[in-house]
C-alpha cells in the first residue's frame, strides 16, 4: 500500500518525529511503498544539518538522512514554514539574501501543493503532530 | 478522480500558528479540484469569531482570508453546535461567511453550516483524506 | 505570587490546577490562548467567577482584542489590562508563576 | 475511519472530543502521551470504558513500555500494539484522523 | 544569600521534552548553593514512574537521573497526592528516591513529600523564584 | 526594577515570543532594567539568522536583535538546547564540526547557569512558554 506521511513538530520538542519515523520504518520493513514524507509547521526543523545532539540519545536528523538514501524516500520540507523558521538549502538562501544555508542531506525544498499531492497520491495519508 | 478532503480545526488563533498555516493549506489545496470541506470544532471555533483586531498585538489578522474562501470554491464549511455553546457563542457571533451559487444564478449563499456532533461525526466518515490542525 | 496561564481552560486542565493552588491573596494574569477563561457564558466561566471571591483576576486586552472578544463580554471584576499593566502586576508581586 | 490520540486525558479534551466523533465500528488508537488514557483506574478510565462497546480501542506498547506502564494496568480489552500493528491498522481502515 | 527556587513539574515526560530539560537546569542549578526543591503535579507525577524502559521507543532513559538528585543535595521533593490519585497511581508506583542527610549522620532518608494541594500551594508561595515546565 | 525573562517556545509556532517582546518592551519604557533574556528548549530558534517571514507579518528575529542592539540587552541561547536544534555560533560550528552557522546578531550562546543567575541576580525572573 502507498502512504504518504504528515510530520507537523520539530524533532526532539515533541515525539511526533519519533512516532513518525518509527511508524515509516515499520512500514518499510512490511513492504509497504512511502510515497512522501511531508514536513509542515515546525516540523521543517527536522531539517537541519546544524544540529549536534548529545551522543547518547538519537540523531533525528541523521535518521532521516539515512532513511531517505537506504530507501529513497522524498523528504519534503514547505516552503513558506521554512521560511519562517530559518530552514533553507542553497538556493533559498541565495534567493533570500542569506549568507548561510542549513538543510541536512534527502531533504528538498518545495510548495505545500505536495502535501495535497501526498494527500492524492498515497492510498493513505497519516498525520504526527502535537 | 476527485477525493474528498476535510481540514480539521480544533485550535484557538494566534495562540499558536496552527490556525494560520491551516489555512494557507486550504488555500493552496483549493487549487487540486478536489473535494473540500473545513470543520470547526473545539477551539477551532474561535478562528471564526468576528471583529478581531491584532494591531496592539502587533501580529497579523488572517481573519479576512476565511471571507475569500467563497471565492476559491471553498463552501461547505462545518461549525459543530456543541463547540460553540460549550464557549458561549452563537452563529452571530461569527464571521458571515458566503460563496455564490454558480448553480443557482449566482446566488449568494451561506458557507457555514451548523452541524451537531454527531452530523459531523458522519461528515468526518465521509472523508477520502482528513488533515487536522 | 502571580499567577499566569496561557491557555484555553476549554481546551486543557491548566487554568483549573492553577486556581486550585493559587492562595488568597494572589493574582491570576490571563495572557494568550488564557483569555479564553475570562468570557462570559462559557462552560469554564463558573469555575473562574467563584475563584473571584479569594483571587483577583487580569487579563491582557490586546489578546482579547485579536480573538474578537468584546471588553462587554469579559467576566464582571476582571480587570482588562495592557502589557504595561503586565509590567506593573510582576513588580507589585514578589514573585511570578508561568502555568504552561 | 482510524482515529489517532497523542495526549494525556488528564490534561486535555482531546480524547473527550475524538471519543465523541468516532461512530461505531471504528477504532481508536492512542499513541505518546495519548496512552495515559489507557490506564485503569483514573481519573478518565470509565470515558474510554464505556466507549469501547461501540469503538475498538488500541495502544502502542513501546509508548506504554517507556512511561513505565506495565500491560496489566490497561484496560481490559484494549489491545497492545507496536509499530507494525499501527501500519497494519492504517492500512486496515479506509482513512485516519489524528486529534491533535 | 542564598534564594528559594522552586522547579514546578506538570507535563509527562517523552512525549514532549520538558520534563528531560526541566532536569537539566535542575541539575547545573545544584551547582549554584541555592535551596532548591521540586514539584510534580498534575501530569508531571508521570516523571516519576517505576519501571520506564524506553529501549523500544529508541529515546534516551533519563528516569535514573532523578535518583541521582540525593548526590546533588536536591533533596526537597513534593508530590502532590490529589495529582497521585486522579492517574490511579500511588507512591509505591514512584521511584524511591533518597538521600545521605549529613545533620543526622548520614542516615538515608526519602525525598519525596506527599504533599497535598493546599500545601503545595503554600509551598509554592514560599519560594523566591519559580520556574515552570 | 530588575527583570529576568526565559523564553521557551520558537518564533510564529506559539505566541510566547511575542507576549516576551511585548513585555520587554513595556519594562523598557517604564524604566526597568532587563538583566537577561534567556532562550530555552525551542526559545533558542528565535536566534537563527536564516529565517525570511513573509513580509507582511512581524520578523520576530530582527525584533530581538534590534531590541539587543538599541538597549544594551543581554539575549543568551542555551548552548545544550541550541546544538539539539541547530543553532550554532561560528564557534559552535567550528567546535562542531559543521561547515556553516547560523546565529542572529545580538545573540550569545551559553550555558544554563546563566539562566540560574540570572534568576539569582534579577528581582524578578518571568517565563514565557507553551
Amino acid at each position: 500500500m502507498k502512504f504518504s506521511i504528515l510530520v507537523s513538530e520539530g524533532p526532539y520538542t515533541h515525539e511526533a518525529a519519533d512516532t513518525a519515523y518509527n511508524f515509516t520504518k515499520a512500514a518499510l520493513e512490511k513492504g509497504h511503498e512511502i510515497f512522501r514524507i511531508f514536513f509542515y509547521h515546525d516540523g521543517v526543523n527536522n531539517g537541519t544539518r546544524l544540529a549536534t545532539p548529545p551522543q547518547d540519545d538519537r540523531n533525528i536528523v541523521n535518521r532521516w538522512s539515512t532513511l531517505a538514501q537506504e530507501h529513497d524516500i522524498d523528504l519534503v520540507l514547505c516552503v513558506a514554514a521554512a521560511q519562517r523558521r530559518g530552514i533553507a538549502d542553497a538556493d533559498e538562501a541565495r534567493r533570500n539574501g542569506k549568507d548561510a544555508d542549513n538543510m541536512a542531506p534527502g531533504f528538498r525544498i518545495s510548495g505545500l501543493g505536495q502535501l495535497i499531492e501526498a494527500g492524492i497520491e498515497a492510498d493513505r495519508l497519516i498525520t504526527f503532530g502535537d | 478522480m476527485s477525493k474528498r478532503f476535510l481540514y480539521v480545526n480544533r485550535k484557538a488563533p494566534y495562540g499558536t500558528i496552527y490556525a494560520l498555516e491551516s489555512l494557507e493549506v486550504v488555500l493552496i489545496g483549493a487549487a487540486f479540484e478536489q473535494d473540500v470541506s473545513l470543520a470547526f470544532l473545539d477551539d477551532g471555533v474561535f478562528q471564526l469569531t468576528r471583529g478581531q483586531q491584532t494591531d496592539e498585538l502587533g501580529v497579523k489578522n488572517f481573519s479576512p482570508t476565511y471571507k475569500a474562501l467563497g471565492d476559491y470554491d471553498v463552501n461547505k464549511i462545518y461549525v459543530e453546535r456543541e463547540s460553540l455553546e460549550a464557549r458561549g457563542l452563537t452563529l452571530d457571533d461569527l464571521l458571515p461567511l458566503t460563496y455564490e451559487d454558480e448553480d443557482d444564478d449566482w446566488a449568494e449563499k451561506d458557507s457555514i453550516k451548523l452541524v451537531s456532533a454527531a452530523e459531523l461525526a458522519e461528515i468526518m466518515e465521509a472523508q477520502d483524506v482528513v488533515l487536522s490542525f | 505570587m502571580l499567577h499566569t496561564v496561557n491557555k484555553s481552560p476549554l481546551d486543557r486542565t491548566t487554568l483549573e490546577s492553577c486556581i486550585q493552588h493559587a492562595m488568597k491573596g494572589s493574582a491570576v494574569l490571563l495572557i494568550e490562548d488564557g483569555v479564553y477563561g475570562a468570557m462570559q457564558g462559557t462552560q469554564k466561566s463558573p469555575l473562574v467567577e467563584s475563584a473571584m471571591k479569594e483571587v483577583s483576576f487580569y487579563v491582557i486586552g490586546p489578546d482579547l482584542k485579536a480573538r474578537g472578544i468584546d471588553a462587554g463580554r469579559v467576566i464582571d471584576g476582571i480587570s482588562v489590562i495592557d502589557y504595561n499593566g503586565f509590567v506593573d502586576l510582576v513588580a507589585e508581586y514578589d514573585k511570578s508563576q508561568s502555568w504552561l
